[in-house]
């Protein structure tokens, strides 16, 4: 889960990480009372999306009166589909350079990795694309966590001078701790200015939680889910999951890997999926019969593809789910279905008495689901 | 006996959260596959039976009372995962199949460093397990659509997995033993690693290699692969293909990679390697087909 | 250093672990008070020496009237020569059974180990000789720390119900985070009590924190050097390792080992050594020079003996410590120099322009000092 | 070139703390005695020289700009000390020397577990180093006392190292290899791993094992010794016969331990062992002559 940049950065201030001093606003007006306190400001849209620079969603007021315009401006507009509803107000820093230091997880090396570079404010996809040479890696054994001598491997990569050494290493020292008592898997600075009176300050400022361990953070936990579209809210609180696509083809299935394999198919078959909805395993027919409602019911969905390798899943559970969704559902659309594996025969039977036939092979389902949005 | 890699059908096995729903219900399900489980834990119930198999509160009186298991499959609820990984650890079982689903990351970056400085082999976590057919099964995966033969599966995903299995028993090709990474970030093994035992095993010819977006263990693969020295044929199929950047599928998590991660930097990077890569499951045998005819 | 049985339950109960209620006192009248809130009491002499329950330090009160003159005599007494200057007064708890738990660090596993025993009462050393079997260790690795299996497998050692798990888990996990949060080598409750209501609570209570830790706990810094002598004190103040014996011939060497072999060569010859001085390495004259002060003033030294092997310590800087020393100290001593290592002829010659002459053996030195003292 | 063990003349030594005052001080003696140190170094003083040893700001930029070390010796401070020995094991040198004395025992406890998981040697803290005679000096020992010959030497403690070497030398005997294992309640090497060393040593024929009261060092290695199949001969001496109990000696450590680590202990266990023990330094190359005739 992404937090906002005003959240990230009072989690980080209160690490003892310097941020500009700020203030959010949800109104023109309150823009304008808090620049007037901090004279030339940057006013920011707060939204989770990226790219939100290139998009427009950041600009500079020398007045007040610019920061209430700005305001306004960005609080009518939307960012990559999303509307603007805070932004945030801060004082303009007079930066000498822009860097880059973030802390996120090295899958291959299994460790936290501290990435660092001193060509900042660029995404670090792109810079590790563009400049590999000029991203540097520190990783971090997490039995052992944070070690000094980190900030010194930093320092030089930064290109810094010996004097912000006790700086840096404090900001490292608590994007380590950020991390694990957040449970993040991502604290990202970017840039981190080095400003024009040789101070380090994190301008911007990313932190994403690891969604397994909201259960132990019951505070963020309540944040979860917010910037979903309502059809994903609603397959999130049913406990599926659930991602949005363009096509007219619905799909659910048990398992990621599946489900997305389900989804190639299409594709590879001619097809368009409207959607990714994994139901999990053993899913009950109670859960069966909501994701099928929540399909038929999409107004994206012309055909629904059901495609279930029963293991803990029993397929009989997804056959009387599918039959008492239909019976909820008003709307007649095509509904084609593959089961396998645990209790087949008995779902297979259930089906053909509501006159619904069930394929074997997947890769026959996917054709008819196909052939039948191409009608 | 003793053929395919990690477990045999001499490995003696542990059940740790024996009690418990999904734990005993697995329980009974190895025990007719013939694994060889010795022993269960659950804390405070000491005495009990589940399916024949005796239950005791910690590994230690386990290790006590029926000596050391080879091996752990682990049951436990999230919230205790780590915990019950740390006892089989110390109790110093050397195979450790983490079953559990949503642990958090944290916890795993732990155990798994842990794990792999005292040399122990970890399976997961959220893995359908591992499986040598007709020898031993640790694992949930569904037993019935794996016939015994000589291609080593190894996949990120769990009932894809069984999808493969199926396409590859109904071309004629059987598994030596498939191996469920796991879904999450970090995982004990990796695609290296488990190649490099099937390259080492008498009982496999070929590899089918099962892997999903988000991550770069399929590009880093490829490029072990492409430098090994003796190998085997591999086969791969990645899922994720009609993925929308920045989304997360389910566990296909979204960790920043450094420009890697996508379906296209997976497909560059196993072609490079000369790995035939399946558009759909139902390709996979036909690439095998005309793999091992070359050979 | 050891703290004292009051201020390892202070933070033990900071921590969450149950004690008793309890308060100190300075006074017979002070324990009256105290012992009027809480009925039955025990009253324990507060001193840093061990076998305090043998030495009848504790002593159980029924009314406050006992409890002042249960207070009046352990305030009137000395434990193995300390003095008791204050007592705790606690509620006498009903147990049921006495447990011993502690947590300190196996040396060869190079690990933390709860010591587990359910013959709790006893001094573990004793426990340990007479009853190997009923010692259970659970050793925690010092990356992973406290896991909660471990509160399971000292629930079977202990032989409590399963009832019990939570609290021993707290009381096991708070241990461990006091011994990495107070830097302590011991953390120990003999007896831990399970009381006739079925609670767990330490009756008795001893940290000892590593002496190496103290510059980063400056509030536990202060409390250094408390139950030592004055000698004692006045050697640590000059940074000496020192510890009085019952000899009269006076040791300074440097190096623990050295200055040990030193002692043990005393007493190889017929001799007795007064003390164990260490000077450390590389001692400057001023260091050695109080050190020989202290020495020479010391009332049970007879004889000095200064037996040096230099690699960092020059020497030179000894000899010249030794001659400023007895130029400013009036008793008249004999003193027996060995000098060996770097910058030894220099150090022999500004001895021997005093008539100081230098032994180049260590076994001539020891037996010369010795035969001085049976003179 | 190649004797005696941990270090010979080929090791490429890293110094870190190279600009302090006993950094400089003992490089200088180090190179002296030949010692091969490629570099230093200290943070924020990359370009400098101490007795012409190259000094760097990191381990990291050592390793890009003069190659792996082969081991390395710290002399940096106790507060900062670990972050150093962090720094040389992250850097994968697999040979730390910590000579820095008061390091907080919990910063040592992590450091060492660390290290051995990793496989890494850590010779301390609170050590003399070590040194192979006429090789390699990796340590502060003073050299000359020390004569080459076929006794190994491994001791707790420091000057009195110093001493027994002297005695040795007196009585024509030499030293292949002397460690000291360091004077703090954890170390990285116990006598038991030195010892093993040495009875690989092809240049050894006896070891001189110097111990002192506290801990279980000593009895645990006469346990080993009683039932060590290929051994060589052992001569021993503990130094605090006459330290009283419960009093801290020095670093002399009074950690619990279960009955154990007095001198009687001690004693009784290597009497039990058949492993002479001396009464005085001097007595030790007089059990030595005793022990070698024997053979």
């Amino acid at each position: 889960m992404k937090l906002y940049e005003y959240e990230a950065k009072e989690i980080a201030s209160r690490y003892g990480i310097p941020v500009p001093r700020g203030k959010l606003a949800r109104t023109p007006d309150e823009a304008y009372i808090v620049a007037s306190e901090l004279g030339s400001t940057v006013i920011k849209a707060q939204v989770l999306v990226g790219g939100r620079g290139l998009a427009g969603g950041v600009k500079i007021a020398q007045t007040p009166w610019e920061a209430r315009e700005a305001a306004f401006k960005l609080l009518e507009s939307s960012i990559r589909g999303v509307k603007v509803n805070i932004v945030l107000v801060e004082e303009k820093i007079c930066v000498s350079r822009e860097l880059y230091l973030s802390l996120t997880i090295d899958r291959a090396m299994r460790k936290p990795v501290f990435l660092v570079s001193e060509m900042g404010g660029v995404e670090i996809e792109d810079l590790a694309r563009k400049y590999p040479g000029k991203v540097h890696r520190i990783h971090v054994d997490p039995e052992v966590g944070y070690s000094d001598y980190m900030s010194r491997i930093a320092l030089s990569a930064l290109n810094l001078p010996w004097s912000s050494l006790s700086e840096l290493s404090s900001i490292m020292k608590s994007m380590y701790r950020i991390m694990v008592e957040y449970d993040a898997e991502l604290v990202e600075f970017n840039p981190l200015a080095y400003s024009c009176e040789g101070k380090l300050i994190a301008l911007d400022a990313k932190i994403i939680i690891d969604d397994n361990s909201l259960p132990r953070h019951p505070d963020l936990q309540e944040l979860y889910g917010r910037e979903l579209t309502s059809y994903e809210k609603k397959a999130r609180e049913l406990g599926f999951s659930y991602v949005e696509l363009d096509g007219d083809i619905g799909v659910i299935s048990n398992g990621a890997g599946l489900t997305m394999a389900t989804m190639d198919s299409i594709l590879f078959y001619g097809g368009k999926p409207a959607n990714f909805l994994d139901i999990g395993g053993g899913a009950s027919r109670e859960r069966v019969r909501e994701a099928v409602k929540l399909m038929l019911n999409h107004p994206r969905t012309r055909v629904l593809l059901v495609n279930i390798f029963g293991g803990i899943t029993r397929c009989d559970e997804v056959a009387l789910g599918i039959i008492e969704a239909l019976k909820e559902v008003s709307q007649v659309k095509p509904i084609v279905v593959r089961m396998l594996g645990t209790n087949e025969e008995e779902g297979r039977r259930i089906l053909l008495e509501q006159g619904i036939s069930v394929f074997v092979e997947m890769d026959d389902a996917v054709k008819t689901a196909v052939n039948l949005t191409l009608k | 006996m003793g053929m395919g890699i990690l477990v045999n059908s001499n490995t003696r096995v542990l059940v740790q959260g024996v009690t418990g729903r999904e734990g005993s219900f697995h329980t009974k399900l190895m025990l007719d596959y013939g694994t060889k489980i010795v022993a269960g834990t659950s804390p405070g119930k000491r005495g009990n039976y589940v399916h024949g198999v005796p239950v005791y509160n910690t590994v230690r009186e386990v290790i006590a009372e029926q000596g050391s298991p080879d091996a752990s499959i682990v049951f436990v609820p999230a919230k205790f995962a780590a915990d019950a990984v740390y006892e089989a650890i110390d109790g110093n079982i050397k195979l450790i199949v983490v079953i559990t689903e949503g642990i958090p990351l944290h916890d795993e970056l732990k155990f798994v460093n842990y794990a792999r400085k005292r040399g122990v082999i970890i399976v997961g976590p959220n893995t359908p397990g591992v499986m040598t057919v007709e020898e031993c099964k640790l694992g949930i995966m569904p037993a019935h659509v794996f016939r015994k033969g000589r291609v080593g599966l190894v996949s990120r995903s769990g009932t894809l997995t069984y999808e493969v299995a199926r396409e590859l028993s109904k071309r004629g090709y059987g598994v030596s033993t498939v191996i469920g990474l796991g879904g999450d970030p970090v995982t004990g093994l990796d695609f290296i690693e488990v190649a490099e035992l099937f390259f080492k095993d008498k009982e496999t010819d070929a590899i089918v290699l099962i892997g999903e977006i988000g991550g770069d263990a399929e590009e880093r693969f490829a490029e072990y692969y492409s430098g090994a020295s003796s190998k085997k044929p591999v086969v791969a199929y990645v899922a994720g293909k009609t993925a929308p950047p920045g989304k997360k599928m389910g566990h296909a998590g979204a960790i920043i990679s450094m420009g890697m991660g996508d379906y296209e930097s997976k497909k560059k990077s196993l072609e490079k390697a000369r790995i035939p890569l399946a558009e759909t499951p139902s390709q996979i045998p036909l690439l095998l087909d005309e793999l091992l005819k070359k050979q």
